[in-house]
């Protein structure tokens, strides 16, 4: 049984350390296996460790799996798992922030290791399940202790070969182009699908890549853009599995600066102004976006996180009520009645119609007055202007790579140092109480205290309208009707769910 | 002015309009799209550029006389509910704009270094003629890409304008080369002629007989280049558009409607791609027509 | 020996060019030259020509194609800096002139007629717009009536009628433009005027037109005139002297009478045998033989000496220099020796 | 019997303002052998009457009425192919500029055979022979290995030399030469005159040479044709012409040409220029420059009409035989 | 001829180098490679170190000299992105590239030829109208959109044709070939016409008025007053002469043809460079866009300098200085 699959990029390397991206992670997951996995529910699973415990508030021992070989026949042992860490934490690794943390990974046994953490860290497993676990012999043999190493101009031989546990071998590689993959027919577990080859192919465009779906030249592809999503349903030949994905989209604001980069109030900031920021908040009409421009393919969010994520709670998820009036009012009470003129940056290449919802969003925006000079960009301009805080207003959206809301708190929320602390949070919001408890959050190990604290900042966060959550983004996979599959929701492909009648 | 119109129609080159259905035609529809381009806040029914206008309840409506349809929005609507037709009036004036402004401006660096490098000779020729080689072996997509890249960096703030600045000097980078090319051969051929000599003679100085005496004579054949190449302007600005970087969206050229309704041709909104490009390709074509006729009407070998 | 002979004459002389010579490089691409291991290539257009003109005559130039007549004229005129000689303008070093600022005024005392009536007139000019361009220049008239009464004086005086001021060349015939361009170059009413074939594009009759206009201009004007044609029998009817040259130098310069009744030199002679026989119908003349030689790889000695009857061993090693023998100028060695 | 014959030639080009009228009734012929001259002023129609007797009248331009006949066939009408045929195999043809007649991406020997087996039965090693031999008798030195050579590394006198080797290839029997020498030196053009002569005497045929150089016409031709304004003004044997004009316009070209033999302080001039060919006048097409004009010449078009020896296109000519009688009964 | 090559040599060399100084100029503002390179999470220390590493942060007259000493030894270095040797990557994607030109190249060329040359001959008849006036179109569509629709057309609603990609490829040493399949045909096809349009209609035009020109030249006339073949004037004489100025355009074009296939790899997911170089775009994989425009440079070169030797073979007056003066 063979499956064809189209998606919009392709994995850039085959080396599991050398970039920490989703689409990339998601093909090499295939072929590689981290010590422990997210199951359909992203549950965390056993893979290569068979269980694990905590020993004391900084030491985790893992149990690894007996009687599991790589693909070229050696065995796995605590050997690899301690290579592997010692590569994914050295020069060249781009998987370094799975690793931070960790001070120490020991060999107890051939068969169980045993990791010391800096300080309490009380969710390494689940921040473990995207570190892919190399052969140390074979990395050795063919000059890949190392990620790549750009600087040198040496190649990496595990960027176009592979050699892992997983239950998919790479038979063919062409970057760009093609890979191929052929089941592992030596695999430790039980694997769900029928599929016994996969052909992945790179189709950028979107037009493309639904034409070959449609003209059944590949089996599944993602994403389908939204306004196709019915066509493929009424061909008869495929359908589209929705659902939601584990990213939140959400606008930014600058809060920071005095007077904004780009903007008709001239020394004053309006952003620094609550009320502004709710008027905006309030003129969004959410629900027409997710109708028109988003074709229901997303859920109105109130949070920058949602279900999936640990730590969320639902019965914070309400949003302020789409107000113009209010908002006009607010602004009004802010001294903006006739509104002011601001820049604002977003890509159009990153996330699900992007450039759209900015524009619908400028367009709500003009009804309370406020006039929004759009700037819609491919992501290979936006992303460096925006990392350099080069924006006032500013659309972003974000998946948390440890499934736990403290990635968040960190990432987006925290104020800005320069130590890497809200390093995404762009606009620079800052309230000293929630980075008191985000730093609480990190160590703390009692799941319930650790839950309780995490709402509580949410809570802070929210009142003070720091950003302005939009909605969660929908997965979209184009199946062809004779293909199986299980979508997950941090939009990971693992091929083992595959089935073809 | 009528005078002058009659005058036009009763020469050769009038005459050989008159008996040219393509080119009436051509110059009709061009008229028509140059019309509605330029009074575009008087031709158009909605104000597209008017966000607060916009109301996304009205979002991909389908033409008036379909199923569905408004009689409000003859054309049916966008993704962002703007009207079609108003959209494609004002992308047309933005394409056009963009295609003059740029065929203006290379053809005064064209022409300007043609006239240079045809008059003067010498290592000044040398000199710009390789640099019409360098950058006659960038493509003038890669170019674009690279200068639009650059003028993006570099205004980071721009706002349409500045976008529209970049679009253009991108495409004139590039369209300039062949009006350099042309002008130099005929500025070498004319420069050689007796009446350019006989005004040497009499002492005028040399910048001046470039200007008053060769200028004049090489503009044939840049005239019909830059009709032509008006059409192609429009289009590079399309394709950049349809690369992702042309005419922002929130200001579309006939290029960024079509790269936009591009999403749509599957989902059975044909509206959104088709008008804007019918309307592209019937101003290209009408363009193209005339400078094609222009070309056999100019070309006193073929009357 | 050469200026003695001239001394004399030199008093009256207007024009004086002495020993004018211009030399092409036409070499090949330096990369060229040296990969192929070709020398540098000369080409001497006109190597040391000298002759005066005495103030209202006219001196013809005749000869083949590319002998070097058009040269001779762009050098007078200053379109070309000569390599070696000069010619002195009323006493004047010109060529040192025309540099000077002051080189305007001479500019406007020099002025030629082209040899094509369609090229020489700008198309896109009116008639008016083109006789006003070198009064402009030369700031002899700006004011825009006076102006046009001047036009309208110069274009009554070569027969066109002042409603042409506003028609393009193309309007005219060519006869009529040639007398447009007669018009311009007698703008700034020069004292010298260069005619480079000015009649060889014209059919007979319109050629008569433009000739008795030439003439008329001289008489009434003082004109001095520089003629250039390989039209021996329209040199005949203009000049008063006749200069033959031969691969870019002089070979025979003599009174018109003297040239035509008794030629010495062996070219002069062939050409005067080429001239069809108008009236003595049916009579074959005998044609020369050979072809001009490149002008790039000259013969040596006489360069004449391949195509010439009276060659012998002299001819072939040596050059001739122009020579006063019986009154003409003369460069050939059989006419020195006597043998014929 | 004559060669050529061309009787009452009209050539027309639409035009958008009406119809031009370029040949206006021309009628002439030529006998085998013999050679007639056709000169007259730019635009007189020279050439025209040249490319209507080989079919290549370049449209929109296109033989009205009329007929030529080449021994007694009609070839004006003949179809594409046939008249084909008739184009260099009896009718060759010789055009101004030698440089541009030759194509320059083919050497000399391959448009020679090219010719030659077109129009002959002979193979290739004939055709190469024979081209030899026509490079030879036209005067190429070391003909085996110019035959070879391409047009650019011939000069100007040779150029020509080889145009007229590829006009007789097929070995027509009439010559069209339209201007053959206008392009040459002074001291070539006679050598290619006196081969034209020669080598038309040698193989017998006939050519008709046009060129607006008086003394050509006077030393080459047995007949001239003086052509004004699309119509034939006068025609004779050359002599007679030349010394007694019968047409008023002859006798003024006559005159305007520079004699070696006397001097004179002005030409001779005629006044004005050649009508262009949408303000003929009404009548004689001279009469604006004829200083012996009268009532008739404004009236009525004077045909051909005997003068003296010539024919001339005259009213001062008239009544002097019957057949103009006749003529002016049918133009009345 | 040699000094001629040799001067087209070092004029080459020159043209190469100031494209990729203008290249690189120009790439301080494409984009920050560094931010793709990282993962969301990386800490700024690493995005510092980063940038020292890839040299980033020297200013652009060194990192250009950098890779020209590098390119010299026809070394590029890595690609950013990709962390593969940008020389085995465009190496990869040549072949597609070159193949999909030279089939649009030669389906332009064997069909705007005769079209020109029809256009020329029957002048002003219904069908060299027809001809005039559709190819019109071919300049008149954007690229991308007749891409987009002849997929459309002929992948999706009837489905004759394959909608993107390759297909199967024969491996014939380093160079992969589409054409020695049926399949690889099939594939073809669309891209293909898709590039082919403008060119044909740019060909076809310039055909056509190079013929006219031709046509009325003295040595066209003088062939028909020799009485030859209709076939042998237009073909055997009019037509070799029309191609010679139209060889230099056509090498121009078909460097154009290249630069035009970035958008129809785009369309149709071709894997040839135009693809990887938009794709270096987006990520400012600067060492990638160097590397496709110093190739792009030296392909335009050596098709000038193809066509300027093919002038040597077929027109004789270049070959003067050899073969003349006799
Ligand atoms: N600018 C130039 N560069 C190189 N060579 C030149 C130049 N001008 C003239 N020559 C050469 O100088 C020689 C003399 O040319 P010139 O034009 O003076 O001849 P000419 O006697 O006027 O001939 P014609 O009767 O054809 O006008 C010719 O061999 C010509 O090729
Ligand atoms: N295509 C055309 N359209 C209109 N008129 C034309 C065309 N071709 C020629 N004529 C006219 O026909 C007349 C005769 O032309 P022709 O070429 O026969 O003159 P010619 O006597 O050969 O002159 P020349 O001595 O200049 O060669 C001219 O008045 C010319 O203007
Ligand atoms: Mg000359
Ligand atoms: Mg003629």
């Amino acid at each position: 049984q063979t499956v064809r699959i189209g998606n919009q990029g392709d994995a850039l390397s085959m080396d599991p350390h050398s970039l920490n991206e989703s689409l990339q992670l998601s093909v090499t997951g295939n072929v590689y296996e981290p010590l422990v996995t997210r199951g359909k529910e992203l549950q965390l699973e056993p893979a290569l460790a068979t269980s694990w415990k905590q020993t004391s508030p900084n030491v985790w021992r893992f149990e690894l799996r007996k009687g599991v070989t790589f693909h070229d026949g050696k065995p796995f042992t605590a050997d690899d798992v301690l290579f592997s860490f010692a590569r994914g934490s050295g020069d060249g690794s781009d998987m370094k922030s799975y690793t931070n943390d960790i001070k120490e990974v020991r060999k107890i046994d051939a068969h169980t290791v045993e990791f010391e953490t800096k300080a309490p860290f009380p969710i390494l497993p689940g921040v473990l399940s995207f570190f892919y676990i190399m052969s140390k012999q074979w990395s050795e043999e063919n000059q890949a202790t190392r990620p790549v190493d750009r600087r040198k101009g040496v190649e990496n031989a595990a960027s176009f070969r592979a050699n892992g546990t997983g239950p998919f071998r790479l038979r063919e590689r062409q970057p760009g182009v093609k890979s191929s993959f052929v089941r592992n027919g030596n695999y430790w577990g039980k694997i769900e699908g029928n599929v016994v080859n996969v052909e992945y192919t790179p189709i950028g465009n979107d037009s493309t890549r639904v034409a070959a779906l449609l003209s059944g030249q590949v089996d599944v592809m993602e994403p389908v853009p939204v306004q196709d999503v019915a066509r493929v349903n009424a061909s008869g030949k495929a359908k589209v599995l929705q659902g939601p994905e584990l990213r939140w989209i959400f606008l930014g604001m600058d809060q920071k600066r005095d007077e904004l980069l780009n903007s008709s109030v001239k020394g004053k900031n309006p952003f620094k102004d609550k009320r502004v920021r709710q008027a905006f908040y309030q003129a969004i009409d959410i629900n027409g976006i997710q109708k028109t421009v988003m074709r229901g393919a997303a859920t109105p969010a109130a949070l920058l996180v949602g279900p999936g994520i640990n730590g969320f709670d639902p019965a914070m998820n309400t949003r302020l009520p789409y107000d113009t009036e209010a908002a006009k009012k607010l602004l009004a009470e802010a001294g903006y009645p006739n509104g002011f003129e601001v820049g604002m940056n977003c890509p159009n290449d990153r996330y699900v119609n992007d450039g759209a919802i900015c524009q619908a969003v400028a367009a709500n925006l003009a009804r309370i007055g406020v006039k929004v000079n759009l700037q819609v960009e491919t992501k290979g301009t936006y992303f460096p202007k925006v990392l350099k805080r080069d924006t006032s207003f500013y659309l972003l959206g974000w998946s948390p790579s440890t499934y736990d809301a403290h990635n968040v708190l960190n990432a987006l929320i925290r104020c800005v140092d320069d130590k890497g602390s809200g390093q995404f949070n762009l606009g620079a919001y800052c309230n000293p109480k929630v980075d008191e408890l985000t730093l609480k959050i990190q160590s703390e190990t009692d799941q319930a205290k650790r839950n309780a604290m995490i709402k509580e900042a949410f809570t802070l966060h929210s009142n003070d309208v720091g950003h302005l959550p939009l909605h969660q983004q929908a997965l979209a996979w184009g199946v062809a009707n004779n293909v199986q599959l299980t979508q997950r929701a941090d939009n990971q492909m693992p091929f083992r769910y595959i089935s073809v009648r | 002015m009528i005078a002058f119109v009659r005058r036009w129609l009763d020469s050769d080159v009038g005459h050989s309009f008159r008996t040219s259905p393509t080119a009436m035609v051509a110059a009709a529809i061009a008229f028509v799209c140059l019309f509605c381009a330029v009074f575009a806040p008087w031709v158009a029914p909605h104000n597209p550029f008017d966000l607060a206008t916009l109301e996304l309840s009205n979002a991909r409506l389908p033409p008036a006389w379909s199923e569905g349809g408004v009689s409000q929005f003859l054309l049916g609507t966008d993704d962002q509910g703007r009207d079609i037709l108003s959209a494609l009036i004002y992308g047309a004036r933005i394409s056009l704009a963009v295609g003059l402004a740029s065929v203006v401006l290379s053809v005064v660096i064209g022409v300007a270094f043609g006239l240079l490098a045809g008059f003067l000779g010498g290592w000044v020729d040398a000199f710009l003629m390789r640099l019409c080689d360098v950058m006659l072996s960038f493509p003038a997509i890669l170019v674009a890409l690279l200068i639009a890249g650059v003028g993006r960096a570099l205004f980071p703030d721009a706002h349409d304008s500045l976008a529209f600045g970049v679009l253009i000097l991108s495409i004139t980078l590039t369209g300039w080369v062949q009006y350099a090319r042309t002008v130099r051969g005929s500025t070498m051929v004319e420069r050689n002629k007796e009446y350019v000599q006989a005004a040497r003679v009499t002492g005028v100085a040399p910048l001046r007989i470039m200007r008053r005496h060769v200028l004049p004579n090489v503009m044939g054949p840049v005239l019909v280049l830059a009709t032509i190449q008006v059409a192609t302007a429009i289009i590079t600005e399309a394709t950049l558009s349809f690369l992702g970087v042309g005419a922002p969206p929130t200001s579309p050229s006939l290029g960024t409607l079509i790269r936009v309704g591009n999403d749509y041709l599957f989902s059975g909104e044909w509206w959104i791609t088709i008008f804007p490009g019918a309307m592209l390709v019937l101003i290209a074509l009408s363009v193209n027509l005339l400078g094609d006729w222009l070309r056999d009407a100019l070309n006193p070998r073929l009357r | 020996m050469l200026s003695q002979e001239g001394l004399p004459e030199s008093q009256a002389s207007l024009v004086r060019a002495t020993d004018l010579a211009k030399t092409f490089d036409v070499s090949a691409p330096w990369l060229n030259r040296v990969l192929e291991r070709q020398p540098r290539q000369l080409l001497r257009a006109v190597d040391g020509v000298s002759f005066d003109i005495p103030r209202g005559e006219t001196l013809a130039l005749v000869g083949e194609s590319g002998c070097g007549k058009s040269t001779v004229a762009r050098l007078l005129v200053g379109l070309y800096e000569p390599t070696r000689g000069g010619f002195e303008f009323d006493g004047q070093d010109a060529h040192a002139a025309f540099k000077t600022p002051g080189g305007r005024q001479l500019r406007r005392r020099i002025q030629m007629i082209f040899q094509d009536p369609y090229a020489s007139l700008n198309p896109r000019w009116v008639v008016e717009d083109i006789i006003a361009e070198p009064l402009r220049e030369h700031g002899i008239e700006i004011e825009p009536v006076a102006l046009r009464a001047r036009v309208d004086a110069l274009l009554h005086s070569v027969g066109l009628s002042p409603h042409d001021r506003v028609k393009y060349p193309h309007q005219f015939s060519g006869g009529q433009r040639q007398r447009i361009s007669i018009a311009r170059a007698l703008a700034t009413q020069p004292e010298f005027l260069v005619c480079d074939e000015p009649t060889s594009a014209l059919d007979v009759s319109v050629q008569a037109q433009v000739l008795n206009i030439m003439k008329d201009l001289q008489r009434e004007r003082g004109l001095t005139y520089l003629f250039i044609s390989h039209n021996l029998a329209v040199v005949r009817h203009v000049s008063d002297r006749v200069g033959v040259m031969y691969l870019g130098r002089l070979v025979e310069l003599a009174p018109k009478h003297t040239l035509f009744d008794s030629p010495r030199h062996p070219y002069t002679r062939m050409l005067l045998d080429a001239i069809p026989k108008m009236h003595d119908t049916g009579k074959a003349r005998t044609p020369v033989s050979g072809e001009v030689p490149n002008p790039l790889n000259p013969p040596s000695g006489c360069a004449f000496n391949p195509r010439c009857p009276h060659v012998n061993e002299r001819c072939r090693n040596e050059r001739p220099v122009l020579q006063t023998i019986g009154g003409v100028r003369v460069a050939c060695h059989a006419v020195e020796e006597g043998r014929i | 019997m004559s060669l050529l014959q061309v009787k009452n030639l009209v050539v027309e080009f639409p035009h958008r303002r009406g119809t031009l009228r370029a040949l206006d009734d021309i009628s002439f012929d030529i006998a085998p052998g013999e050679i007639l001259g056709v000169v007259g002023e730019s635009g007189a129609g020279k050439s025209l009457t040249g490319a209507s007797i080989i079919g290549l009248l370049e449209p929109p331009g296109r033989v009205a009425s009329g007929e030529i006949l080449l021994e007694g066939r009609r070839i004006d009408n003949l179809p594409f192919d046939e008249m084909r045929k008739v184009r260099g195999r009896q009718i060759g043809a010789i055009f101004q500029d030698p440089l541009t007649s030759l194509n320059p991406l083919y050497s000399v020997g391959r448009q020679l055979i090219e010719t030659i087996t077109t129009h002959l039965p002979v193979n290739q090693s004939e055709a190469r022979k024979r081209a030899i031999q026509l490079l030879r008798d036209t005067g190429i030195p070391a003909a085996e290995q110019r035959i070879d050579h391409f047009p650019h590394q011939f000069s100007g006198g040779m150029r020509q030399r080889v145009v007229i080797a590829l006009a007789l290839a097929a070995e027509p029997q009439l010559i069209v030469a339209d201007e053959p020498t206008t392009a040459l030196d002074v001291s070539i053009q006679a050598q290619i005159i006196t081969l034209l002569k020669t080598i038309c005497k040698d193989r017998g045929a006939a050519v008709m040479l046009i060129t607006h150089d008086m003394g050509v016409i006077a030393e080459t031709c047995d007949r001239v044709a003086v052509m004004y304004a699309g119509r034939i003004a006068e025609i004779g044997p050359v002599h007679e012409v030349i010394n007694h004009p019968a047409h008023p316009y002859t006798a003024g070209l006559m005159a305007c040409i520079p004699d070696m033999s006397v001097d004179r302080e002005r030409l001779h001039q005629i006044d004005g220029a050649m009508p262009r060919l949408n303000a003929i006048p009404a009548g004689c097409a001279y009469n604006p420059r004829c200083d012996r004009v009268f009532d008739r010449c404004h009236a009525e078009r004077p045909d051909l009409m005997p003068a003296g020896v010539t024919r001339a296109a005259c009213w001062l000519h008239a009544g002097s035989s019957a057949a103009q009688i006749l003529a002016q009964g049918v133009a009345a | 001829m040699f000094a001629f090559i040799l001067r087209r040599l070092a004029q080459a060399v020159v043209v190469m180098v100031s494209v990729t100084l203008i290249a690189f100029m120009l790439f301080q503002y494409v984009g920050d490679p560094v931010v793709f390179l990282l993962g969301q999470d990386a800490t700024p220390e690493q995005i510092r170190e980063l940038r020292v590493d890839l040299g980033l942060d020297q200013p652009f007259v060194v990192q250009f000299w950098h890779f020209l000493v590098n390119a010299v030894q026809g070394e590029f270095g890595l690609s950013l992105r990709q962390g593969a040797k940008v020389s085995r990557l465009i190496g990869e994607r040549l072949p597609a590239t070159l193949e999909l030109a030279l089939v649009a190249g030669v389906m332009a060329l064997a069909l705007g030829i005769p079209m020109g040359v029809y256009a020329a001959l029957k002048r002003g008849s219904f069908t060299s109208q027809l001809f005039m006036t559709i190819s019109l179109l071919g300049v008149s569509l954007p690229t991308f959109l007749i891409g987009i629709l002849l997929i459309l057309v002929f992948a999706v609603q009837l489905g004759w044709f394959p909608s993107f990609g390759r297909g199967d490829v024969v491996q014939l040493g380093w160079w992969s070939s589409g054409l020695l399949t049926a399949k690889g045909w099939l594939h073809i096809t669309l891209p293909a016409i898709t590039l082919a349009i403008f060119q044909l209609t740019l060909i076809m035009r310039l055909v056509r008025a190079e013929m006219l020109e031709v046509l009325r030249t003295d040595y066209i006339k003088f062939a028909r007053a020799r009485g030859l073949t209709n076939r042998a004037v237009h073909f055997g004489h009019a037509l070799k002469n029309t191609l010679v100025p139209v060889m230099t355009i056509t090498g121009l074009q078909l460097g154009g043809l290249i630069a035009f296939a970035i958008i129809t790899e785009t369309v149709f997911q071709w894997p040839g460079m135009g693809l990887l170089f938009i794709q270096a775009v987006t990520f400012a994989d600067i060492p990638v866009m160097a590397a496709y425009l110093c190739l792009i440079a030296l392909i335009f070169v050596v098709i000038n300098l193809i066509v300027d030797l093919l002038y040597f073979a077929v027109d004789p007056r270049l070959r003067a200085d050899k073969a003349g003066g006799h």
